[in-house]
């Protein structure tokens, strides 16, 4: 059986995970050496993901039979690969000062690049107890990297509500995969499709799906866990989870969902159901937030509502420009709020970590933070006013891809549903500008004053993604080898 | 050479406000001189591009799947656009050397002040919607920066935020307008969409019609979303003169005259347009009668003014509007910088703690005097010929009700300037003595904009003749300045505002005995003081949707077990849909 | 409806499920939430089974079964060492007692 | 029909030991209510034909997980036992047997799908067409270790408050001194 380039990606992460653990246990700096490692690892599957990009765009999707379960390396793996890579990268370069303090950090990396991989599996997979078990895989990855603080009781409390639900909904999974047996008998995505009929059993299952992976994806109302998760892990952890864990869950939910596409037509509408609610609920929250991070854990919801709508509207008319822009929206998202808690990581680091304290970074905290953390400042900045859609920047460019699907279907719901997408793009100004006002001010509080130097590695992935972030605003297009099989993909699993 | 020149005037701004950014708040004399040399350069090149108008895309950059093609057409709409910006954003700059002297954070503020002007042209130039949405989203930022510059004020922050949240909304207008274009006739041309208007579906037009009339309204600060307008006058001054006075307001009228063939055939769009405009020129006019912060009258009168310009779309007068537009630009920058140096000099804003400069500023006296009878509308100002244009075709083309409300805002103008000139020039000095009578840039920038008042009405005939020759679709017809100064001079229309004005001054000089009237409309002016309950209406949704945001943060109470009732509510929900539907 | 073994066997998930996220509603222990979340667990096991049943399946499900056992034997493990860790920071075990994240 | 009656007896039971497992009033007998609905279903599950999941349920299911539950109650104790519920037990009631109606009355009947007996055996199944299920869980069972090991990590030095406190009137001194050296700032022109 010859090993087709992209397992490499799946596996590089996985074999490397423990290495990076027991390395990390050698000498007295375990830190370092982890970060290293973890370092080393990444730029291995580094390679192995751009040969297997350069494999897919040359030679198509490529299966892989495992015993009786297939996988794929398509768009969507693809995507869903890139982003982990991107964001994972850059999380464990920034890391290392972060963390440089606290106990345990081999743990941290190891099940970091363990993450990593995990969800490039789950990328790939096409089997659907398989993908349960990589999600379930995933969580249990992600739940010590959530409560690292493991001596603080708010970190606890994050992490055992995100556990619990969490556990409670892949129970929802299970039960939909078992419904799904009893009716076709089959595990394949595609073979169910083939084979499932329209019934209630499978509707049921359907919207199982739906609640299951929805915990993970933080549909309104199941995303009760995700403030609190990402507001007390680690803020590196914060920006994974925002930028990709949560994007996984969509992921197994749209591969989930597209096997049973043939079931109903309910799909499309549920997803822009939950894609508006999203936007409302994330909006009102995050306003009146006095928590940097908890403000930015809430507008997540919001910019999954966004993914949700450009997705509901493949679902429901085929589209692929639809798909395309949501996919586009998932990867600059990944970008702008890793951006964003990465640069407001770098705050809570100068004012708060590094002195040893983990106190919340406050909106109040960075007042005229940009007179000492120039660099900071501007790139969170950048982070937000993307977030909010003002161009040239990279959330206008992919929200508006959303918006041309959902005008193109000459649909007025379709075209309401836009129109009231951008009036919530509007709204989320008024928690965003605050923001940059007060970083901004001439007078530093005194907080600031007593902040510590920002370090140049840290700055690095800060200024890196600020870039990425406006490159991809002036050229949209620049993403195109990335959405464009991606949205394919989606579309072929639709059985379009 | 008309590609270079649209990459200088939109590029060299750009590049400058990057240069400014990069020599650092340590140098502040190589800010002022990189941002005053590289103002003035753009304003060169956007003035020769005066000379290469066309109604081809000279530069179009293809963008690839949902984002069309980026072109940039330079017709004389699109031209006289960027001119205004770049030259008058030159003169801002220059302004700025004085002004902002020995202020924080310069960088910061001339960087956004050249990223806007470059914003500025591209908005104008652009051809294709999706850029124009770009630019105007981009000039919607640097107007929202530069409000709440000073972010330690609260009172600015707010402002700002407010000013961003408004044009925003209205914003979506054009968003969803330019979808609906691009989805309907297959690109984001304008041009390409205008000689196709007419085989679109009727209800389609319809809605883009009203679509890009909100999103006007908004960004030029026309009742009912103009409130954002006063309170933006938080900005610096020479901002306000550039953003609030000069060109971003403009756009909003730029675009309504820009789309005008389309929708001129949507039965009642031309006549929203007209009464949007005799709306808020009346309000805005009476709004100026009763402020008391100089600033903020310079601002209502800003509103009512462009409130002609819509009246001048309103009525078919296309060219009127767009010559107004020229003309109003110069004359309220003027009147603005010289608010921007009478207001340093004495420390207040207010202009009842003013009087009496007359004397002691002589050279700010004069030219802001030369700006008033610009605004008020006297020969041989440039606001005179412009005003006039609009309130004859006015006369000829629309409703004689339209017609006397517009004349009724004319007096109303005279009076409020003639208030404003009073107030702040003579009578008794109430505050300090000032501390200087402009200094030696300012002197230089309100100079130039001075003998502006006085020619850019020499441009009407060059303008017209490029307008009719670049704009396929509006149907302009070249006249010639002086025929056109003969046609207004001899028209009825003319002697008949003459004499309205006259009015309205002579009410102010006669306001002694006329004190009962005055008295008597005393109730009425609180109300309008307060801005007639537009400002109450904001709040009201600000309070509404902060109180909504308070009650929805309850929901989230952290306890494990309401959050587990979400997931098995969300699925009794989803079942019961379910069951509904099969 | 007739009473199969299948029929009777999912009328036990349903009401086993039911029984678990009716304790994870109400339960404050936070041991007894995991429990909880054991008793959802068996009933997805029995699911599984009975699927396999009905469709002929039976070796798929029942390795399918194997693994949910184990993974989520872990999960329930992890869940332990939380309670274990927050009665060792916070001193309880209460759920209302950790709710200092709201808003 | 003895059949209908032996399953009935048993899901029953198991019911049954749930909602005993769920109003115990001690955590100990909570956690044998729970192995003893693992046991009934093991027997289940045997009945259902798949002795292996039976055997493994029961041993893992009954033996390991209640031989660590009871390992945690004794360390970690019993609050929030008994005590009132924060959502109200009507709602609770309501939402739940609301969605199981729905949920049964969506799955049952059954549809009876052609099925085809595979002629393979579970050891090929599991270990074989399901390796890659396998492989993951090994990785899964890896980050379980490691979590348990990061979570109960005795820390270093246990976070005191006399360290914040520390912490902060340090950084109070900074401030001071910081407010001492700072330059006054000129007025912003209005």
């Amino acid at each position: 059986m010859t090993v087709p380039v992209w397992a490499w990606i799946i596996v590089l992460p996985l074999i490397t995970s423990p290495l990076v653990y027991f390395i990390g246990h050698l000498g007295k700096s375990r830190g370092i050496f982890a970060q290293r490692t973890a370092l080393l690892a990444l730029a291995a599957t580094w390679v192995a993901f751009v040969l297997a990009a350069q494999d897919l765009q040359l030679n198509g999707i490529s299966r892989l039979m495992v015993g009786s379960i297939s996988l794929k390396f398509d768009g969507l793996s693809l995507l869903l690969a890139m982003i982990a890579m991107v964001l994972g990268s850059f999380v464990v370069v920034f890391s290392g000062h972060y963390l440089a303090n606290e106990d345990g950090q081999e743990k941290y990396y190891a099940m970091l690049v363990a993450m990593i991989g995990v969800m490039i599996g789950l990328g790939c997979t096409n089997d659907l107890f398989n993908l349960w078990i990589w999600f379930e895989a995933m969580a249990v990855t992600s739940y010590l990297l959530v409560a690292f603080y493991k001596d603080l009781p708010t970190s606890l409390e994050a992490g055992i509500k995100y556990l619990v639900q969490s556990a409670a909904g892949s129970v929802l999974v299970l039960l939909a995969i078992g419904l799904v047996v009893a009716e076709t008998g089959v595990l394949n995505l595609d073979e169910i499709r083939q084979t499932a009929e329209s019934s209630p059993a499978l509707m049921a299952a359907g919207i199982l799906f739906v609640i299951g992976y929805g915990v993970k994806t933080a549909l309104v109302p199941l995303h009760t866990w995700l403030p609190d998760a990402h507001s007390q892990a680690p803020s590196g952890i914060s920006a994974m989870l925002s930028g990709i864990v949560i994007e996984a869950g969509l992921i197994a939910l749209l591969r989930s969902l597209s096997a049973l596409s043939g079931v109903t037509t309910f799909w499309g509408p549920l997803l822009m159901g939950f894609g508006i609610l999203n936007m409302v609920v994330g909006n009102l929250m995050a306003l009146g937030q006095a928590q940097v991070k908890r403000m930015l854990a809430y507008s997540s919801l919001v910019h999954v509502g966004y993914m949700l709508i450009g997705l509901g509207i493949a679902f429901s008319m085929s589209d692929v420009i639809g798909a395309q822009g949501g996919f586009f929206h998932m990867f600059t998202h990944g970008l702008m709020k890793g951006l964003a808690f990465l640069a407001a990581g770098s705050m809570l680091y100068t004012l708060h970590i590094s002195m040893g304290d983990h106190r919340p970074l406050l909106f109040d905290d960075l007042a005229g933070a940009a007179k000492r953390y120039p660099w900071a400042a501007l790139t969170l900045s950048i982070a937000l006013f993307s977030l909010a859609g003002l161009p040239p920047l990279a959330g206008f460019m992919s929200k508006w891809q959303i918006f041309v699907a959902g005008v193109d279907t000459h649909n007025g719901w379709i075209i309401a549903v836009v129109a009231f997408a951008a009036l919530n793009s509007v709204f989320s100004l008024a928690y965003y500008a605050p923001l940059v006002n007060a970083v901004y001010r001439c007078e530093p509080s005194a907080i600031v004053l007593s902040g510590k130097r920002l370090p140049a590695v840290m700055k690095l992935p800060l200024m890196l993604m600020a870039l990425g972030i406006i490159a991809i605003g002036i050229w949209p297009s620049l993403m195109n080898w990335l959405t464009e099989p991606a949205g394919t993909a989606l579309l072929a699993s639709l059985g379009g | 050479m008309a590609a270079l020149l649209v990459t200088l005037t939109i590029g060299l701004p750009w590049i400058g406000a990057l240069l400014v950014l990069l020599s650092g708040d340590e140098r502040p004399k190589l800010q002022h001189t990189i941002a005053s040399i590289i103002s003035v350069a753009a304003g060169i090149s956007a003035v020769v591009l005066l000379w290469f108008t066309s109604d081809q895309p000279v530069l179009s950059i293809p963008m690839g799947s949902a984002f069309g093609v980026f072109t940039f057409v330079p017709d004389a709409l699109g031209v006289l656009l960027a001119v205004i910006a770049n030259v008058v954003g030159s003169l801002a700059v220059i302004f700025s050397i004085d002004y902002m002297k020995g202020n924080e954070q310069l960088g910061r503020y001339y960087a956004l002040v050249m990223f806007f002007i470059g914003a500025m042209a591209g908005l104008g130039i652009s051809g294709s919607l999706l850029l124009m949405f770009l630019f105007w989203e981009i000039t919607a930022f640097c107007s929202y920066a530069l409000i709440s510059f000073h972010n330690d004020d609260p009172k600015a922050v707010a402002a700002g935020i407010k000013a961003l949240i408004i044009t925003q909304l209205g914003g979506i207008g054009l968003l969803v307008g330019a979808l609906i274009i691009n989805s309907f006739v297959g690109s984001y041309q304008i041009n390409a969409f205008l000689a196709e208007a007419e085989s679109l579906p009727f209800n389609v037009l319809v809605l883009l019609a009203f679509c890009f009339l909100a999103a006007a309204i908004a960004k030029s600060a026309q009742v009912p979303l103009h409130t954002w307008l006063p309170d933006a006058m938080e900005a610096p001054t020479p901002v306000s003169a550039l953003i609030h006075a000069a060109t971003m307001v403009n756009a909003g009228v730029y675009l309504v005259a820009r789309f005008f063939p389309a929708f001129e055939i949507v039965p009642g769009w031309t006549t929203s347009v007209l009464v949007v405009g005799m709306i808020s020129a009346l309000l805005g006019a009476l709004m100026a009668l009763v402020a008391a912060d100089l600033k903020r009258a310079l601002a209502y009168s800003t509103i009512s003014q462009l409130g002609y310009m819509f009246f001048a779309v309103g009525v078919g007068a296309v060219f009127a509007s767009q010559f107004h537009l020229l003309s109003h630009a110069i004359f309220k920058a003027l009147l603005f910088l010289c608010a921007g140096a009478v207001i340093p000099a004495v420390g207040t804003r207010n202009m009842r703690q003013m009087g009496g400069l007359r004397k002691s500023m002589p050279f700010v006296f004069t030219v802001f005097v030369i700006g008033s009878l610009a605004l008020v509308g006297l020969p041989i100002a440039n606001g005179f010929f412009s005003k006039e244009l609009i309130l004859e075709e006015g006369f000829i083309h629309g409703p004689m009700w339209a017609y006397i409300g517009m004349l009724l805002g004319v007096g109303l103008t005279a009076l409020y300037v003639s208030r404003m000139v009073f107030m702040v020039f003579y009578g008794q000095s109430h505050g300090e003595k000032p501390i200087h009578d402009g200094l030696l840039w300012m002197r230089v920038s309100l100079s130039a904009l001075a003998i502006g008042v006085f020619t850019t009405w020499l441009l009407a005939g060059v303008l017209s003749d490029l307008m009719a020759q670049t704009l396929p679709f509006h149907g302009i017809h070249a006249i010639g300045t002086f025929e056109l100064a003969k046609e207004i001079v001899l028209a009825p229309a003319t002697w008949v505002s003459l004499a309205v004005i006259a009015l309205g001054i002579g009410v102010w000089i006669l306001r002694e005995p006329l004190a009962g009237i005055k008295n008597l409309l005393r109730p009425v002016a609180r109300i309008i003081e307060k801005g007639l309950g537009f400002e109450q209406l904001n709040q009201g949704i600000i309070n509404g949707t902060k109180n909504l945001s308070a009650a929805l943060h309850l929901t989230q109470t952290g306890q494990l077990n309401w959050n587990i009732l979400g997931i098995v509510g969300m699925l009794s929900v989803l079942f019961a849909l379910l069951f509904i539907g099969v | 409806m007739n009473f199969s073994p299948v029929n009777i066997c999912l009328l036990g998930v349903t009401g086993l499920v039911a029984v678990g996220f009716y304790g994870l509603l109400t339960t404050r222990n936070l041991i007894k939430v995991v429990i909880m979340l054991q008793i959802l667990v068996k009933a997805t096991v029995l699911g599984l089974i009975t699927a396999g049943n009905k469709s002929g399946q039976l070796y798929l499900t029942q390795s399918m079964a194997i693994t949910v056992i184990v993974a989520d034997t872990i999960v329930a493990v992890i869940g332990m060492a939380f309670a274990i860790q927050i009665r060792r920071q916070v001193g309880t075990l209460d759920t209302n007692d950790l709710s200092s994240l709201r808003g | 029909m003895l059949e209908t009656l032996i399953y009935g007896l048993l899901v029953g039971a198991a019911i049954f030991s749930a909602i005993q497992s769920l109003r115990a009033d001690s955590l100990l007998r909570s956690a044998i209510w729970l192995a003893g609905v693992s046991v009934l279903l093991s027997i289940v599950i045997y009945l259902l034909g798949a002795p292996q999941v039976a055997v493994i349920e029961l041993s893992v299911g009954a033996g390991l997980v209640t031989v660590l539950f009871v390992f945690a109650i004794s360390v970690a104790g019993g609050e929030g036992i008994g005590e009132r519920s924060l959502v109200p037990k009507p709602l609770a009631w309501g939402l739940i047997v609301f969605s199981g109606l729905l949920l049964i009355y969506f799955v049952l009947p059954i549809r009876t799908s052609i099925s085809s007996v595979s002629d393979t055996s579970l050891t090929a199944v599991f270990w074989e067409d399901r390796s890659l299920d396998l492989l993951v869980q090994v990785v899964l069972i890896y980050s379980g270790v490691l979590g348990l090991v990061g979570i109960l990590a005795e820390a270093k030095a246990p976070l005191q408050q006399s360290m914040v406190d520390e912490v902060a009137a340090e950084r109070e001194r900074d401030l001071q001194e910081m407010e001492i050296t700072a330059v006054p700032e000129v007025d912003p022109p209005i």
